[in-house]
């Protein structure tokens, strides 16, 4: 990405020389921060609500709890070694998969240094792709809520941001093998969003089904809540996705105006399957919309048109709803919040589509699309989806069942799923009006 | 003295609380609860899984008067109360062996 | 609006040749993303809670699913045609009322181009634009909550946008004939408050009153939420206001800090008339207090002096509540929540104050001000309100009368107002605690 | 601090020629706007919610228009009168503690007048640095919730933004005499954090406990809404951190970074300090560690290192977890919302710290560090503190006497105190559902 | 055996429960519920609108007890409840015919 | 007729309405109470100071019923409700002297 992404930079701020001396770009700099403090308004304020809200009352706590914790925990196993795993670079075929500890808590990585990325400090580069790791583990939790320990998951979200993200960050961003092929993926469609749901996924499947799962009614405490955090999420991944852009440009302007357009669309799209189906357009289903709307546009952001984003989040709506209402229900796993039903199926959805979507002078250098092989490019996008697909899936079990191992068991006793994690685990009520 | 409590539903509470204060003075005692009977619940459909809601919000009314009271009272509970579809509510009639203000000590139908 | 914002554009930051060949700049660039970003909040994070907090429990679902929807809708159809309604011009006296289709779908603007308002895309004016239009749309929707069909809401927003957001847009900043008379509105008092304002008012009137207005007890799901939604609109505001000066210069500065000032004053005036005349200071009167202030500083943001701001916030503290207070009762219309009581007066209020408070330094290019003519900007502000006020007015009653033929009459039936909408039109309840 | 920071500004952009005429840069300027956003964020909606959480049910409209009505006040005296005390500077021994009245309502400050700090417009600094104020008065009210007179509590915010805020800011941000020590306190920890902690800290011990104090359950009407509050307040804190680097340059990426590593390395030490003495780790701790790293790294924010940064944020979520559970209990007062126990005490613990992990080369001008006097600069951060809490303890006792006079006495009857000070004070309820 | 139901202020339930418990190891049953009486509720203005609300929150506490110990239990309740002012509430004995611990099967006052 | 009051565990709510359909056709009223006996609550800590919280949640159900039916009744409670741990709540047995089915003016057992 870096080659890429710098030349994409040149390319497109021809007045500005990187060549000998690079300098930061104030409007760069200004934009790269705030949208570094967007995205951690995604996960301390957006998904803490928008999956707080779609538990019952009795475990909004530990949900918000599990989104917390995961992400704090990412910030710091980052630090330490995340950054250093994804995004050092050396010779030697173990760099086609991951990078060494040389930048171990940062170490020999000056305030001063200008990222590689763009016309700004490294410093805000390292913040900014941490809210990408943190972001990650946190919605995978949305799959085992109401049923996980808390201790599990605090080991599990460990090793999975060693093991797990930094890798994938490492292969598609960091000048990994999948780096080389040429995929196109702007903000992170399959290292955020299909990484997170496949996730969720494997360890809904391993933990088992909810006690109560189409048993007793399992109801949202608060679709308020959910459409806030839905709300806040919105906002923040104008950071996630503009910010990507890594920079103040006409690229950054491509991805504000698909990624709003896109999510309308998806809110749109999912109100109307479920106003056709059921009789009801929910407003659960439109927060959903607008997440799977968003999931989709997250890997086309910078690449396609106002049309191309319209259909994109239109469809996106329709997949997470068919995720959720129908693919759900004829599997019979348990995926308490739907990681899988729309991060996992709109990532999908998002990452073949940027395939056909994506307009040629602003595909990447590197990728196929840039000499116009459209069909090239789609296969590419299909092999780092499946590349993805298994790595997390297979990585995600051994790294389960070492957590379930450490923790004594993964699942929480049945009493205490019974009388609610919160009560059980934290000795708090998420009310008491 | 005798203790009615109505279960009725929970919209028509103004206008039954109105027509018994057409009758007189009466203290009321006023709960929120969920009621399981004829009237059937409805389906909610959450997240692709469905689930019947059995128990539909009501209210309960309780209220304390002499035995003379007891007959009208109830009318006029039955005429406010009444919609004519299922689920309208029942009215229970309970003996009560006596009653106390709290503020004065008071006992048995000068209490109410 | 474009050469008279081109020029006082190049008038402050004179450095900057937009001559021969317009670049964007990444600091302007920088902050008009941001700025995008709030206003996106605005709608779909405070508004949402502002209207659905003052709602009762039973109907807050439908609250926010109307102010969502209502969002999305305006988004989509702006990106459609009316971006291009709005915003092309050409020859001929149509287009002294509205634009064109030749944008249709943004076709014909480059992602390149260079917005014809400041340094930065046009891409990013686009989506800038677009959530003008969708709060406008979005707020209008307090004043017929509790009671309006949704599918006769969805059907209204449709129309309402392109016919009379789009013109009224046209008219005012695209180049129609209010932009000549030189009407000073710095960031839509008049388009997007008085606007959104009349309309609610039209609608309530049409509709009638809820069933049971002055009967039974109508009280605020939440005031919390209400004021958590006024604290985020107050921060998404700064957007809005700050953002309408096109760039990162001394006007975004001179709309910053007279935004939080008029708005501090707006929560203290309104406050101290519930203190006075009712004994009790409450948060439902800081709250729209705030958003008394926020309306009626917003066309005078970038115009006016500190002292200006205080004065403007004060007043409008003062003729919100009375709009509340005092007009509703005496006239007997039941605007659910205000929209007229609160944008449409305190937008009137500021629309009319900018001819008094602004200076003559920071006034456009082509205003009567400009030239020291204050008395003659004063009846130009008049005159644009009152134009605003008998179009909006007359054009909302026609497309009331189109959507309700549409759907089968625009009122809910009387079992689902009593039941509340929530569960009758969306089968859902908003907090299951 | 304009000597020290346009020193250092100098120093960091070498290319922006500050010497002959001044201009703003458009990148530094879109950023400083931002920031004050951000910033206002955090009191309007972040502490609002942060504090109304941890409230009874029964006082949380109370807690919310304390916030509300402080931040409020704050801005209009600052716009009337404490920017001028706190930032004019003249002849005179009274200059080392206090300015005097020369910008009375902003007077003499030209809209297009480049700021002292940084190459932004000084309306830009004004609003930013009014903000500070308000939050530090805001802050102060969570000792006092619960039991404090709405009136009194108007009074004595007026009172105290001007004889001990403007002060306080004039002595260490305005030209005063601890200005010339060399203290580092990077955003606030002292004029802010410190500040607020004593205040309320003062009041708390003056006003008495609470009537139920360890006598009834005073359960919180929401930690799920304590915890989004603590949500915004970190997003906010972005900009009050890395706006005080008064640019986008490389300190404000330093800030970004170490801010949020110590915020999550605070929240999960306060968490297992939970976890090893009651076995249950709670949400309100997660967010209390939250708070407690954001203020430890505020006076450090833009000078330690990412290591640095950990150490400060693991420290401060155990020394505020100490406040609350040992120390409270220890000496007996009722600290309602723990202020002092959270902000006073990782306040403290920040300033010192600074001293112990600055980086010299990021150490401002005239600080014993620049010229590698560690020890030298650590007793002047305890000086500073020092001079924080005595001149604060003394000032507020005064002004808590004299609005107390005022007001007829500062606390509550106590049917009030039982029935709860939303209905008694201001006639609503925060939830009707 | 008796159900003794009272109807008091929300804020006297602590001191309630703590005179019952001077007298022995009851059982309580302890429901929000909303009264109406002799207490007038007050005005509430809302968004221009004024509301009389007539119903006042109020805690009704239930306790089963053997005949003889009614008349304690009663006066405990009235001294601990009482504010003198009006809206104290009210105390009703209800007759009893059985009662069953679940966790046990036991029946009559064994089951108290 | 009788009513049959029992206070029973909030998560057994399903298993008991489940175990009282399978005998016949009954109304049910549900309230949410909190209950004060010798299953003893748990402490909470909060900002650094403990909270004893003596009221646990339980749930209340109410069915009037034919005399004949009551003893069937009870003992279906009984088994559903029980986990045999302190807590489980009991049964109350209390006369009822009529009931009226609103929607139709029913009297007596016509109208359960
Ligand atoms: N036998 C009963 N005991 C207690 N409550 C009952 C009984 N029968 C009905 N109810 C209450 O009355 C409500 C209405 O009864 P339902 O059978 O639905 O309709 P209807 O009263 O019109 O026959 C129920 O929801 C329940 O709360
Ligand atoms: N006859 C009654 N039946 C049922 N509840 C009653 C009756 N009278 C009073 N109450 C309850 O007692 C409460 C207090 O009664 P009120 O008349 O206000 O004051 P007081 O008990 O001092 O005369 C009422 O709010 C109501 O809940
Ligand atoms: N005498 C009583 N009167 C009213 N309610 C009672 C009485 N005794 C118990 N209860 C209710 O039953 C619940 C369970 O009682 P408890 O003594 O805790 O356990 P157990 O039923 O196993 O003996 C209590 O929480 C209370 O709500």
């Amino acid at each position: 990405m870096k080659s890429k992404l710098a030349g994409l930079f040149a390319m497109l701020l021809p007045a500005v020389a990187l060549a000998e001396e690079a300098k930061i770009d104030t409007g760069d700099t200004a934009w790269m921060i705030t949208a570094t403090a967007f995205v951690v308004l995604m996960s301390v304020g957006g998904l803490t609500l928008f999956y707080g809200g779609m538990t019952r009352s009795k475990n909004i706590v530990n949900t918000v709890m599990m989104v917390l914790v995961a992400y704090a925990i990412a910030i710091i196993v980052w630090t330490l070694w995340g950054y250093s795993l994804a995004f050092s670079d050396g010779e030697g075929a173990i760099y086609a998969i991951v990078g060494d500890l040389k930048y171990f808590l940062l170490n020999g990585i000056d305030y001063t240094q200008v990222s590689g990325m763009g016309a700004f400090p490294e410093w805000v580069f390292i913040a900014f792709q941490s809210t990408f790791a943190a972001i990650t583990i946190a919605l995978a939790s949305g799959a085992v809520i109401e049923r996980m320990k808390f201790s599990t998951w605090v080991v599990f979200a460990i090793l999975w941001v060693t093991f797990v993200y930094a890798p994938i960050a490492h292969v598609v961003w960091g000048g990994g093998f999948l780096f080389d092929a040429g995929a196109l993926d702007f903000a992170g469609g399959t290292v955020v969003h299909i990484n997170a749901g496949v996730t969720g996924l494997v360890l809904a499947l391993l933990l088992g089904k909810r006690k109560d799962y189409k048993k007793t009614a399992i109801l949202p405490s608060s679709v308020i809540l959910t459409s806030l955090g839905a709300g806040l999420l919105w906002f923040g991944w104008f950071g996630f996705n503009a910010g990507s852009a890594f920079g103040a440009n006409d690229v950054a302007g491509v991805a504000l105006l698909t990624t709003n357009i896109a999510t309308a669309a998806g809110v749109l799209s999912w109100i109307i399957m479920e106003w056709i189906t059921a009789k009801k357009p929910t407003l659960l289903g439109g927060a959903s919309g607008a997440i799977a709307g968003l999931v989709a546009i997250t890997p086309a952001a910078g690449f396609v048109s106002p049309a191309g984003a319209i259909i994109i989040g239109l469809v996106a709506g329709i997949v997470g709803w068919f995720g959720v209402f129908v693919l759900k229900k004829a599997l019979g796993y348990d995926d308490s919040l739907d990681a899988f039903g729309i991060h996992g199926l709109a990532g999908i959805w998002g990452a073949i589509a940027t395939g056909f979507f994506a307009l040629q002078p602003l595909a990447w250098d590197g990728s196929p699309l840039q000499n116009g092989d459209r069909m090239g490019q789609i296969l590419v996008q299909i092999e780092s989806v499946i590349f993805t697909i298994v790595f997390t899936a297979v990585m995600t079990a051994i790294l389960y069942f070492i957590s379930s191992l450490i923790t004594g068991g993964a699942r929480v006793d049945e009493e205490t799923e019974t009388m609610g994690l919160d009560e059980a685990t934290h000795g708090e009520r998420g009310f008491n009006l | 003295m005798k203790k009615i409590e109505a279960i009725i539903k929970p919209f028509k509470l103004d206008e039954v609380k109105d027509a018994i204060s057409e009758l007189g003075n009466f203290g009321i005692t006023v709960t929120e609860v969920k009621g399981f009977g004829r009237q059937k619940g409805h389906t909610e459909l959450y997240r692709g899984a469905e689930y019947v809601i059995d128990f539909l919000p009501k209210i309960k009314i309780e209220i304390v008067v002499d035995d003379s009271m007891v007959e009208k009272i109830v009318e006029a509970i039955t005429n406010a109360a009444r919609t004519g579809k299922v689920g309208d509510g029942k009215i229970f009639i309970v003996p009560v062996e006596d009653a106390v203000r709290i503020r004065t000590g008071e006992r048995g139908t000068e209490a109410l």
